[in-house]
């Protein structure tokens, strides 16, 4: 059934990022990109969420915060990483309280790169999420 | 009564970036709120030793998106000044309003995020609409939207050509027009004023004891404005600090507005004093020695405390932040206050968790 | 009084065509000068790993002697000091923003 | 139409009306935030979607306490269809609102605890209202039956212009819209993150968003009930209404529990109990030009203070 692609729902994380990714989420939200004609509604509750955005290289004491949220999340569930620190580590991979990026925590479907990834890459990353979430629908049932 | 502890998550749709807060609260009241952080530090300025000083602007940068020019700007101005570099006058002024352009888009981004917060998602949309116009002045100029990187030691990377200044003065008349309108309905709508009226009051010696900042101080009638001290181009362009007296959620909101009208105008007056020339300096050998440089972001006075050994990296890089100086504000306000108006306090001080934990 | 004010704004907006940018479908409006991926042109490169050596994120991977030149995409930050620091000005910042990815590659040229 | 075909029709209409109507309500209010919004048959992908997903919730039981909340709503709503009592459905209704505040309070999250008793606050601020507007209602048409109201000859609205003010206050507070959204908002960021339905997922939050269609639908046709002289007057006043709340709820930011409970009852003290006030009293004046149907005792004894400010009501 292609209903997930056509109503997903995302709940947003900021993981020891310096929210410039977070305000392009956000801004994902308003008019001028308005994913909202896309379905997309940012719930902030994660047994409501479908696609998880975590934006930052994932520090020490958030690291249980993110497990714990994606854990809530009922299945099927997806995870985009958003901006280059999200992905990789980024400019703060050699922190001495960073820990990579966030596939070092949880299993990531989508990298969305940038620093400050733009609101349009991120639209690239949820849309690509969608596929993710439609193979594990599938998968699931 | 019975008291429930109400945990104001990391993770909370009302906040962008993660805080804590246990809230011991009896039926709606909150008795006392017991904050944890820690959720952003990365340990950047760690960084400082093994990245070259050069490079480090990039990292100077990022410590916050929203304000990262003017951390960018501060870098290089305590760099500046401890190898004594003159910059070229043309470089200030296009650091003054670049600086003034990052203060108006973080001024509408708090103004959304204040109306999400008391449940007004349409001046919510509409102020972001705004500042997505801002943005696209900045990228225009810079190349980027939120992280400029336009700022390097010894000038900036990029110039404004006449074409670009006067196009940028033109959008930033319907940008005003949108302001004003924005600004009006924010301080008359009289469902907002019952939300933010009388709602975490800070008296003129509390702000000043507590060691407020920024439009949380001139809230309370503190007239303190860092750009008096005439960095960059502020020298020639006069800057009279906005304040208002009662000291309340309203009052630091309505700084805040009309501190957008005020950048405007400071584009507009360095527009046009913005002299010809050289737009950087060749920058030779390392620096050796130590300086406080001192400068007015958009949530309140920074303070960096640079120090290096002569070698390519520094040897001690300190910031602090203005919400790091706001935060005890937060807490006092936060006692006895409703559940219902704990997004509200936590949002008045504008706080911007990133640069406070570095 | 202020309601009518935000009444007015909120029925002129419901009454005039949305800024909205149909963005997946319709192509993102592109302001010249914006930074955005990294460019290579492999012929001009002398493979000096200057650029390897300064990238702040550590995203170039530059090898002299089989004359190998890649990026990791994920990591690059888009500043643009690779681009003034290369002598041979073989590197160029475009404008585009980079697709997503769902695994972290590396371009080697 | 016989009764049974009334209740078949609102059992398989009221779901698709409600779910364009709630389609239509994300539209429009995006439309006025100056975005483009979500294309009409949003609500019915969100609740196919949510069907499909996995349910995780705190204790079993709340499944229950969702689907007898989701059952009664239509119970309500087939009862007001099918033109039976009107105290009944009022009642009806409100052990709908009891089901779905016993399913929070059993997921005993601290943030769908408080949004569970917001909800009891809220049904504590619309009660009065609701019960004046049925006494109105019987005040104008001698009977609580439903269809009897529907089929009297004067326009309801005319006699009952204040009841009808405090009714659309309380729509207010009944849809969840801004100025009073305290117990849940669906998708604005809520201090208590989603309220009451902090704690359902899935299959129980797509009956949630189902039994809010069938009330929305529900509702609509009460205020149809006081046009229902003029069908066509009521159906368009009735999608007015549905504008006008819209357009409240981009207009306000949300106010305190506290404003809402009292500005709830100071509205159905000075609308409702005004409006019944003057009509008992042009009632006790000697007029014979309205020949009374079936006279059954007057509920209310007509207390006549003498300081009551007269409203100009024009006798049709």
């Amino acid at each position: 059934m292609s209903s997930f692609s056509k109503s997903p729902w995302i709940i947003h994380y900021d993981a020891s990022s310096c929210n410039g990714c977070d305000i392009e989420t956000l801004a994902c939200l308003t008019p001028l990109f308005d994913v909202e004609r896309l379905g997309v509604v940012n719930t902030g509750n994660p047994k409501h969420a479908d696609i998880f955005l975590v934006t930052g290289a994932v520090n020490e004491q958030s690291n249980p915060v993110i497990r714990n949220i994606y854990e809530q999340m009922p299945e099927p569930k997806v995870v985009v990483a958003v901006g280059a620190c999200a992905s990789t580590g980024g400019i703060f991979k050699d922190c001495y309280n960073v820990s990579g990026g966030v596939d070092s925590v949880i299993p990531v479907d989508v990298y969305v790169p940038g620093c400050a990834a733009r609101p349009e890459a991120i639209i690239d990353g949820v849309v690509q999420a969608l596929a993710a979430l439609e193979k594990k629908q599938k998968a699931r049932s | 009564m019975a008291r429930t502890v109400i945990p104001f998550g990391p993770q909370h749709p009302v906040l962008p970036e993660p805080i804590h807060l246990d809230l011991v609260v009896e039926d709606e009241r909150v008795l006392e709120a017991r904050p944890s952080i820690g959720f952003i530090h990365r340990g950047l300025e760690k960084l400082v030793e093994k990245k070259d000083y050069i490079e480090f602007t990039y990292i100077a940068e990022r410590i916050c998106g929203i304000c990262s020019f003017i951390h960018g700007q501060t870098y290089c101005q305590a760099i500046e000044a401890i190898m004594n570099i003159a910059v070229p006058p043309r470089a200030l002024y296009l650091r003054t309003v670049w600086g003034e352009l990052s203060r108006i888009h973080s001024h509408l981004l708090w103004l959304g995020l204040m109306a999400d917060a008391v449940g007004f998602e349409s001046l919510f949309m509409h102020s972001w609409r705004v500042r997505e116009q801002v943005l696209d002045i900045i990228e225009a100029t810079t190349g980027g939207r939120v992280i400029f990187g336009s700022c390097k030691i010894g000038g900036v990377r990029r110039d404004i050509d006449a074409a670009g200044i006067s196009d940028m003065l033109r959008k930033l008349e319907t940008i005003e027009q949108e302001i004003r309108r924005i600004t009006k309905v924010f301080i008359n709508d009289s469902s907002i004023k019952s939300r933010l009226c009388g709602v975490g009051v800070l008296s003129r010696e509390e702000a000043y004891d507590l060691g407020c900042v920024g439009p949380t101080l001139r809230g309370s009638g503190v007239a303190q404005d860092m750009r008096q001290l005439g960095y960059a181009a502020f020298a020639d362009l006069q800057v009279e600090p906005i304040t208002r007296t009662e000291g309340d959620s309203y009052s630091r909101c309505a700084v805040r507005c009309d501190e957008l009208l005020q950048s405007i105008d400071l584009i507009r007056k360095a527009m046009s004093k913005i002299p010809a020339g050289e737009i950087e300096i060749k920058v030779t050998g390392n620096p050796s020695g130590e300086v406080t440089m001192r400068t007015e972001q958009p949530r309140g006075e920074v303070v960096y405390c640079v120090k290096a050994n002569g070698t390519r990296n520094l040897q001690r890089f300190r910031v602090r932040t203005p919400t790091f100086a706001n935060l005890p504000a937060v807490l006092k306000v936060l006692q006895g206050c409703e559940l219902a108006d704990v997004p509200v306090l936590v949002l008045t001080i504008d706080p911007c968790i990133s640069c406070t934990e570095r | 009084m202020a309601y009518f004010e935000m009444c007015r704004l909120a029925l002129k907006w419901a009454l005039t065509k949305p800024p909205t940018s149909r963005y997946p479908f319709q192509p993102r409006k592109v302001i010249p000068g914006s930074r955005g991926q990294l460019v290579f042109t492999k012929d001009n490169c002398v493979y000096c790993t200057v650029c390897a050596k300064k990238c702040p994120t550590g995203a170039l991977l530059v090898n002299r002697a089989e004359k190998k030149w890649a990026i990791d995409r994920l990591r690059c930050i888009s500043c643009g000091y690779c681009v003034d620091l290369c002598p041979k000005d073989s590197l160029a910042l475009s404008t585009s923003h980079g697709n997503a990815a769902t695994s972290r590659t590396q371009e080697f040229h | 139409m016989s009764i049974w075909l009334r209740i078949i029709v609102y059992l398989v209409a009221g779901p698709i009306v409600g779910g364009l109507l709630a389609g239509w309500d994300r539209r429009i209010s995006a439309r006025m935030q100056s975005r483009l919004g979500p294309p009409v048959f949003q609500p019915f992908y969100d609740v196919l979607k949510l069907w499909q997903k996995e349910n995780i919730v705190v204790r079993r039981s709340q499944n229950y306490y969702i689907l007898f909340f989701l059952l009664l709503v239509i119970f309500t709503g087939a009862l007001f269809f099918a033109g039976l009592d009107l105290l009944l459905v009022i009642f009806a209704l409100t052990l709908a609102a009891i089901f779905f505040v016993l399913g929070a309070f059993k997921a005993s999250s601290p943030y769908s605890f408080i949004g569970a008793q917001r909800e009891l606050i809220q049904m504590m601020a619309y009660e009065p209202m609701i019960l004046l507007t049925a006494i109105g209602m019987y005040m104008t048409t001698k009977s609580f039956n439903i269809q009897d109201i529907a089929s009297h000859p004067t326009l309801l609205v005319l006699v009952l212009p204040g009841i009808f003010l405090g009714f659309l206050y309380t729509l207010e507070i009944k849809f969840r819209k801004s100025p009073f959204d305290l117990s849940c908002s669906h998708h604005a960021h809520q201090e208590l993150v989603q309220g009451i339905t902090t704690e359902f997922s899935g299959r129980t939050l797509a009956m949630i968003e189902i039994a809010h269609w069938y009330e929305t639908v529900f509702l609509l046709g009460w205020v149809y009930l006081f046009f229902a002289s003029v069908p066509a007057l009521g159906v368009a006043v009735s999608l007015m209404a549905f504008l006008l709340i819209i357009l409240v709820d981009n207009v306000f930011a949300r106010l305190k529990w506290q404003t809402a409970l009292r500005s709830a009852w100071a509205v159905a003290a000075v609308f409702g109990f005004g409006n019944i006030l003057v009509l008992s009293l042009l009632r006790t004046t000697p007029s014979t030009s309205q020949p009374a149907v079936n006279v059954a005792p007057l509920a209310i004894n007509a207390v006549a203070p003498a300081t009551s400010a007269v409203e100009p009501v024009q006798k049709n």
